[in-house]
């Protein structure tokens, strides 16, 4: 039983195809990494796995269940949690209470509670403040707990966005270029992070334009090319796949073939 | 079925006053993200102005001219002294200043003129023709073929003069619109003026009809705005559209359901068109790039 | 110290409670002391409105409605059901409730201005309803509202309900500030920030913004049946498009996300017609000039803007 | 932005310290007024508030009331009710007048009235409704015409020319609403069947609609049209666009020049009941309104370079049964001047002859409403 397993995916927006039968398996655990020319339809798979946008063809399964078309935060219930490429932190909260946020399946959400503050939501907040912490600790920014999200540097936010998620609890966790801006040290630090989730036995499901982050902590790779799948293995058996190589040569030319 | 026709030249007259509303929200929206709710008062500005500038004796062309060159200037110093220097406030702060705006003008134009009901003299003759068993208006064929010609001539601009064109490249996206040498505050300005110009002579056009009074803006801006909305906000065809259909539910409803639920009529079909097309008729559709 | 302090949302409600017991001793004549009722009535609007707007995100021109709702619950339910008024009062606010929760469902689907002109509909709608069926509601020139009784004891004049009002504030806001701090809060927050964030990480948008929509438009149709029984009349105008707009000008001049800012923002627009007068025909250029300014020398609003300035938040 | 703080907030605690001085007590009479000068209803609030301006201003410098001086406080309502009691409170509370001259409107005129009854302050409105002083309170008084008694006027005139079926389309505001049904009370009394009824919004600027459906009701041998402002103007144009041949009735409510300067001539053969002072020159010598709907009219006009209306008149009989009340009690005392206004008899006013008693708080009859017909672009007496 595969973590999360993607059969024959395909989505277009208007009369473009932006997706076209792509499948593939992650387990407990792995790392699993999509890269491919720009264009090539990896956020937009994120976004279908992820439920924001409703697929034309093809299911997504978590843990052996059907869960295609389900909502965001149903997927959420289920164990699948993500973080995004073009950072969607919240911004006018402190970056303890965005990692609070990631809380909220795991809190109870009794209103009437919360309008009078029983004794209990009090308790509550002490606990999922606790966890919020414990996280940001992990991510390297206890520091920064009080401070609102808005003001804190791009590398932070991306590590931000990874504690959010993983407050969730997720079995499934997708990250969209977490490295996308960052500088070496940076990088280096998610790289440990990631690392460290996957040992938990969380499937990460990565996209990423860094390639020697992705041949360095993947355990395979999948290749994307203008919606289709031209390649999945190993890193040592994508790094030498033609059809790989002609598509970046033919789009990119040498510059992202010489990181490769 | 002359009552049908009846019912549909008055909707047509109506829609075409809503529809130059819509338009005025339209592009301003358009260049600046801007809902300005002082539109409706670009609109009393060109009956007001015309009707106090005829009465001190000036000829009707000349008055009219007076009272668009009045509406352009206001508009374009409503952008300069309260939207350009809140750049940056959020977009209700920006719709309460439209708000500020419309309430001072509505106050200033009460104090420069009357708060009575003035008219102009019909363009063409007040005797109705007999269409089809309907009376029609001459004046309202003037509303309908001025509302048409004002059309044109923006579709013209927008899409076959430089200005027009920076002013869609600004709409669609301001920074790179800059980077390609747009000076866009510029055009958000023009954007204002041109508004505020179409905005005038529908005033100039529509008073013959309708009457006007310093505060006869703020219901034209209500119907305007929920026009432009339905027809999709952003884009001027579906503020057009919007704007007669807007006009001839009303005038539909008033004949043949009750005339006291008229606009209840017309917001209910908003909301039933709005919750099956979410972005109005003509919105721009699309996905949310995440 | 302090900037711990007006942190938490807990401070406003204790400042103010103290405010709206000391304020009484301050005021000259019954004069003023309506006009802190009244206040405190339209505060109550507004710090139910934040909670859509300020904390959800979710923009409403027509709030006005369920001021109607309440107001009307209370001026028909005596008069022509037979009900007692402080049951209508309930009854008005949980009516009021029930509506948003079935037109919320559908408009709430709606986005930016998509919503604003579906609420905006929705309360022309409910204006309409009262000002054409006379027979119930007495059409354009309303109808008169009994006087509230509560354990044989009359209701009336500014003294009563500036206490019922002021008490009722001290508690809206408390509940406000629970909701704030709650996972409830959290979730509106990251609504409002990011839609798409907030599905992911579980939350139920549909089911957060219909939560805030729901419980504004009961704060709205407390103020309003408290209105309607402190006036002794209630007329369409309650629930006119210039009402809602009024409201939503409240809650921005004041400050978006701010409890303290919506009252302060209620005061002002409650203060300035009275304070205008002395600018006599000039009034309303008046009004809108202070509309302008405010909003471009402090466009996150008053208090907001003045407690940055002061450093009571952290950058 | 700072700079902009510190400047603008002492100016604000300026202007609340010139409303505490202005308020501060000299031994004048102080009347107060609130009126809906603006907002929908500035048709009436305008036109009040100058007529009370003029009128003041003229006694005072003829020297006052018993020697004193009028302190005229004037409040803008702008049609709400809300504000209306608010502006109520603070002349009773904190102005301290001595009697109220307010309410444009019936809802205006409704919030103020439970302030003035309790705290026994003489107040005479101007609302078109009857439910203002019927059932009669103490101090509570109105000048206007009642829209009962339009409906009356409008009827007997149908009745006389033996029009018996008719439509009606109404204004949606306050004022053509509560006449419509006012109408709907006393239309059987006179034989009045209405077959077809249509509205119309406030600000609507087309009522073809709702016309093209009363020419389609067979049997209709007139039109009643209650309301005010632009909407009646747009009606009576429609009206003859459409061609429809049975008789206009317009009310009361389109009581000044204004009217006829819109409708143009499609206002011919137009009628309505309306007050004398419309058309103060046509009225014969011997009428004994003529004086004084004569000077109001020509002061009015000269001082405001505005066409007279019957709104402005009935503040006018506001102002005139107050002061003349007050002279003959000698004083200003609030309740004298409540027992001189109630003894208010043979008054002559632009609205007609008061003659006010105990239950009766209005003082005017039918007979003060003349039937109007429009000729040639101007008011004529009808028959």
């Amino acid at each position: 039983m595969s973590r999360l397993a993607v059969e024959g995916l395909g989505i277009g927006f208007g009369g473009v195809t932006a997706l076209t039968d792509v499948s593939f398996n992650v387990e407990a655990g792995e790392i699993f990494a999509i890269i491919g020319p720009n264009g090539a339809g990896k956020t937009t798979l994120f976004n279908v796995v992820s439920g924001l946008y409703p697929p034309r063809q093809g299911r997504v399964r978590i843990n052996d269940e059907d869960v295609t078309g389900l909502p965001p935060f149903k997927l959420a219930r289920r164990g699948l949690s993500r973080t995004f490429q073009n950072l969607q932190v919240f911004f006018r909260m402190s970056a303890a209470d965005n990692v609070m946020v990631g809380r909220h399946m795991h809190e109870k959400r009794n209103v009437l509670a919360h309008l009078f503050t029983l004794p209990s939501v009090l308790e509550q907040n002490r606990v999922t403040r606790a966890k919020a912490e414990e996280l940001l600790a992990f991510v390297d920014l206890s520091d920064v707990a009080d401070r609102t999200a808005g003001n804190l540097p791009y590398g932070a936010l991306r590590r931000l966005e990874i504690a959010r998620a993983l407050a969730t609890e997720p079995q499934i966790l997708l990250l969209d270029e977490p490295a996308a801006g960052c500088n070496p040290v940076e990088t280096e630090e998610i790289d440990n992070v990631i690392q460290k989730i996957a040992a938990t036995g969380v499937a990460i499901v990565l996209v990423e334009h860094d390639m020697k982050l992705v041949m360095k902590i993947s355990h395979r790779i999948h290749v994307l090319d203008q919606g289709h799948t031209i390649a999945q293995g190993t890193a040592g058996e994508v790094r030498t796949n033609e059809r790989v190589i002609a598509a970046y040569l033919g789009r990119h030319g040498q510059r992202e073939a010489a990181r490769a | 079925m002359p009552e049908f026709l009846q019912f549909a030249f008055s909707g047509l007259t109506v829609g075409a006053i809503y529809a130059l509303v819509a338009l005025g929200f339209t592009l301003i929206y358009n260049a600046s993200g801007v809902i300005n709710f002082a539109q409706g008062e670009f609109v009393m500005l060109g009956g007001m102005v015309t009707v106090f500038a005829h009465a001190a004796g000036l000829p009707l062309p000349l008055a009219a001219l007076t009272a668009l060159v009045t509406a352009v200037v206001i508009g374009l110093a409503l952008y300069r002294f309260a939207i350009e220097p809140a750049r940056g406030a959020s977009a209700v702060s920006l719709i309460i200043i439209t708000i500020g705006a419309s309430i001072l003008l509505r106050g200033a134009t009460s104090i420069v003129f009357d708060k009575n009901f003035h008219s102009l003299p019909p363009y063409a003759g007040s005797a109705p023709w007999i269409v089809g068993g309907a009376a029609l208006l001459p004046q309202s064929l003037i509303v309908l073929g001025g509302a048409a010609a004002i059309v044109v001539a923006l579709w013209y601009f927008l899409t076959r003069t430089l200005t027009g064109k920076a002013l869609l490249a600004t709409a669609a996206n301001r920074l790179a619109a800059r980077l390609v040498g747009i000076n866009t505050n510029a055009v958000v300005g023009l954007s204002f003026a041109v508004s505020a110009a179409i905005g005038a002579l529908g005033g100039i056009l529509m008073t013959p009809i309708t009457f006007t009074s310093y505060d006869s803006g703020t219901l034209l801006a209500l119907k305007g705005f929920a026009a432009a909305m339905l027809g999709g906000m952003g884009n001027p065809l579906g503020a057009v559209v919007g704007g007669l259909v807007v006009g001839l539910l009303e005038a539909f409803s008033a004949g043949y359901i009750s005339s006291s639920y008229k606009d209840a009529v017309a917001f209910l079909v908003i909301l039933g068109v709005l919750f099956l097309m979410p972005q109005g008729l003509f919105g721009r559709g699309g996905v949310e790039r995440v | 110290m302090m900037r711990r302090f007006f942190d938490s949302p807990y401070a406003v409600v204790l400042v103010l409670a103290i405010v709206v017991a000391v304020l009484p001793l301050l005021l000259p004549s019954l004069f003023y002391l309506r006009v802190a009722a009244l206040i405190c009535i339209f505060a109550l609007v507004v710090v139910g409105l934040n909670l859509l707007i300020g904390f959800a995100g979710q923009v409403s021109l027509g709030h006005a409605g369920f001021f109607g709702i309440g107001a009307y619950a209370v001026a028909i339910g005596p008069t022509h059901l037979g009900i007692p008024p402080w049951l209508a009062l309930i009854l008005g606010a949980i009516a009021a409730g029930v509506v948003a929760f079935l037109v919320g469902r559908p408009i709430l689907r709606l986005r930016g201005h998509y919503l604003a002109v579906a609420t905006l509909g929705m309360g022309l709608l409910f204006a309409m309803v009262f000002a054409n069926e006379s027979a119930w509601t007495g059409g354009p020139d309303g109808m008169p509202v009994p006087r509230l009784v509560l354990f044989g004891w009359r209701m009336s004049g500014p003294w009563t309900w500036y206490w019922i009002a002021g008490v009722t504030l001290v508690i809206g806001a408390w509940i406000a500030a629970n909701v704030i701090a709650s996972p409830t809060g959290r979730a509106l927050r990251a609504i409002h920030d990011s839609e798409t964030a907030a599905q992911v990480l579980g939350i139920d948008v549909a089911r957060y913004k219909l939560i805030a929509f729901v419980l504004s438009a009961v704060y709205a149709a407390v103020a309003g049946a408290y209105l309607a029984m402190f006036d002794g009349l209630v007329t369409p105008e309650a629930s006119g498009f210039l009402r809602s707009i009024e409201f939503v000008t409240m809650a921005v001049l004041g400050g978006l996300g701010s409890t303290l800012g919506g009252i302060v923002g209620a005061a002002l627009l409650v203060l300035l017609p009275q304070l205008l007068t002395v600018f006599h025909d000039y009034e309303h250029i008046a009004l809108g000039l202070v509309m302008i300014v405010v909003m471009i020398f402090v466009p996150a609003g008053i208090v907001p803007s003045l407690a940055n300035l002061l450093g009571w938040r952290k950058s | 932005m700072t700079t902009h703080l510190r400047n603008s907030l002492p100016k604000l605690l300026a202007a609340a310290a010139f409303i505490v001085a202005a308020s501060a007590a000299h031994a004048d009479i102080k009347i107060g007024a609130v009126l809906s000068v603006t907002g929908p209803a500035s048709f009436l609030g305008d036109p009040e508030k100058k007529t009370l301006e003029m009128y003041v201003a003229d006694i005072n410098a003829k020297g006052g009331v018993n020697g004193q001086k009028i302190n005229l406080i004037i409040y803008d309502d702008a049609g709400n009710p809300n504000q209306a009691r608010t502006f109520g409170t603070r002349l009773i509370e904190q102005d301290g007048v001595d009697a109220l001259l307010a309410g444009s409107t019936t809802a205006t005129s409704m919030a103020i009235i439970p302030l003035a009854e309790e705290a026994k302050v003489p107040f005479i409105n101007f609302a078109g409704a009857v439910q203002a002083v019927f059932p009669a309170k103490p101090y509570i008084f109105k000048t206007p015409h009642t829209d009962l008694m339009a409906c009356e006027k409008i009827f007997e005139d149908l009745k006389k020319r033996g029009l018996t079926k008719i439509a009606m389309i109404s204004g949606k505001d306050a004022f053509g609403a509560s006449m419509q049904q006012q109408c709907m009370t006393v239309n059987a009394k006179y034989g009045i069947d209405v077959l077809h009824q249509e509205t119309y919004g406030p600000g609507d600027t087309d009522m073809t609609p709702q016309l093209t459906n009363i020419k389609g009701t067979a049997g209709i041998q007139a039109v009643v049209n209650p309301g005010f402002g632009q909407g009646p103007a747009i009606v009576t144009r429609n009206y003859k666009q459409l061609d429809i041949k049975v008789p206009l009735y317009e009310s009361h409510g389109v009581g000044s020049k204004q009217y006829i300067d819109l409708a143009g001539a499609a206002a011919d053969g137009v009628r309505l009941p309306a007050a004398a002072l419309l058309v103060a020159d046509k009225l014969p010598a011997n009428d004994p309104q003529k004086k004084v709907v004569v000077d109001y009219k020509t002061t009015y006009e000269k001082n405001t370079g505005q066409p007279v209306s019957t709104f402005g008149g009935h503040a006018y009989d506001g102002l005139m049964i107050l002061v003349d009340a007050m002279k003959r009690a000698k004083s200003a005392d609030k309740a004298k001047v409540r027992d001189a206004i109630e003894a208010t008899k043979n008054f002559m006013g632009t609205g007609g002859v008061v003659n006010m008693s105990a239950t009766d708080h209005l003082g005017l009859d039918l007979s003060a409403f003349r039937m109007l017909e429009i000729k040639n672009g101007d008011w004529t007496l009808a028959n």
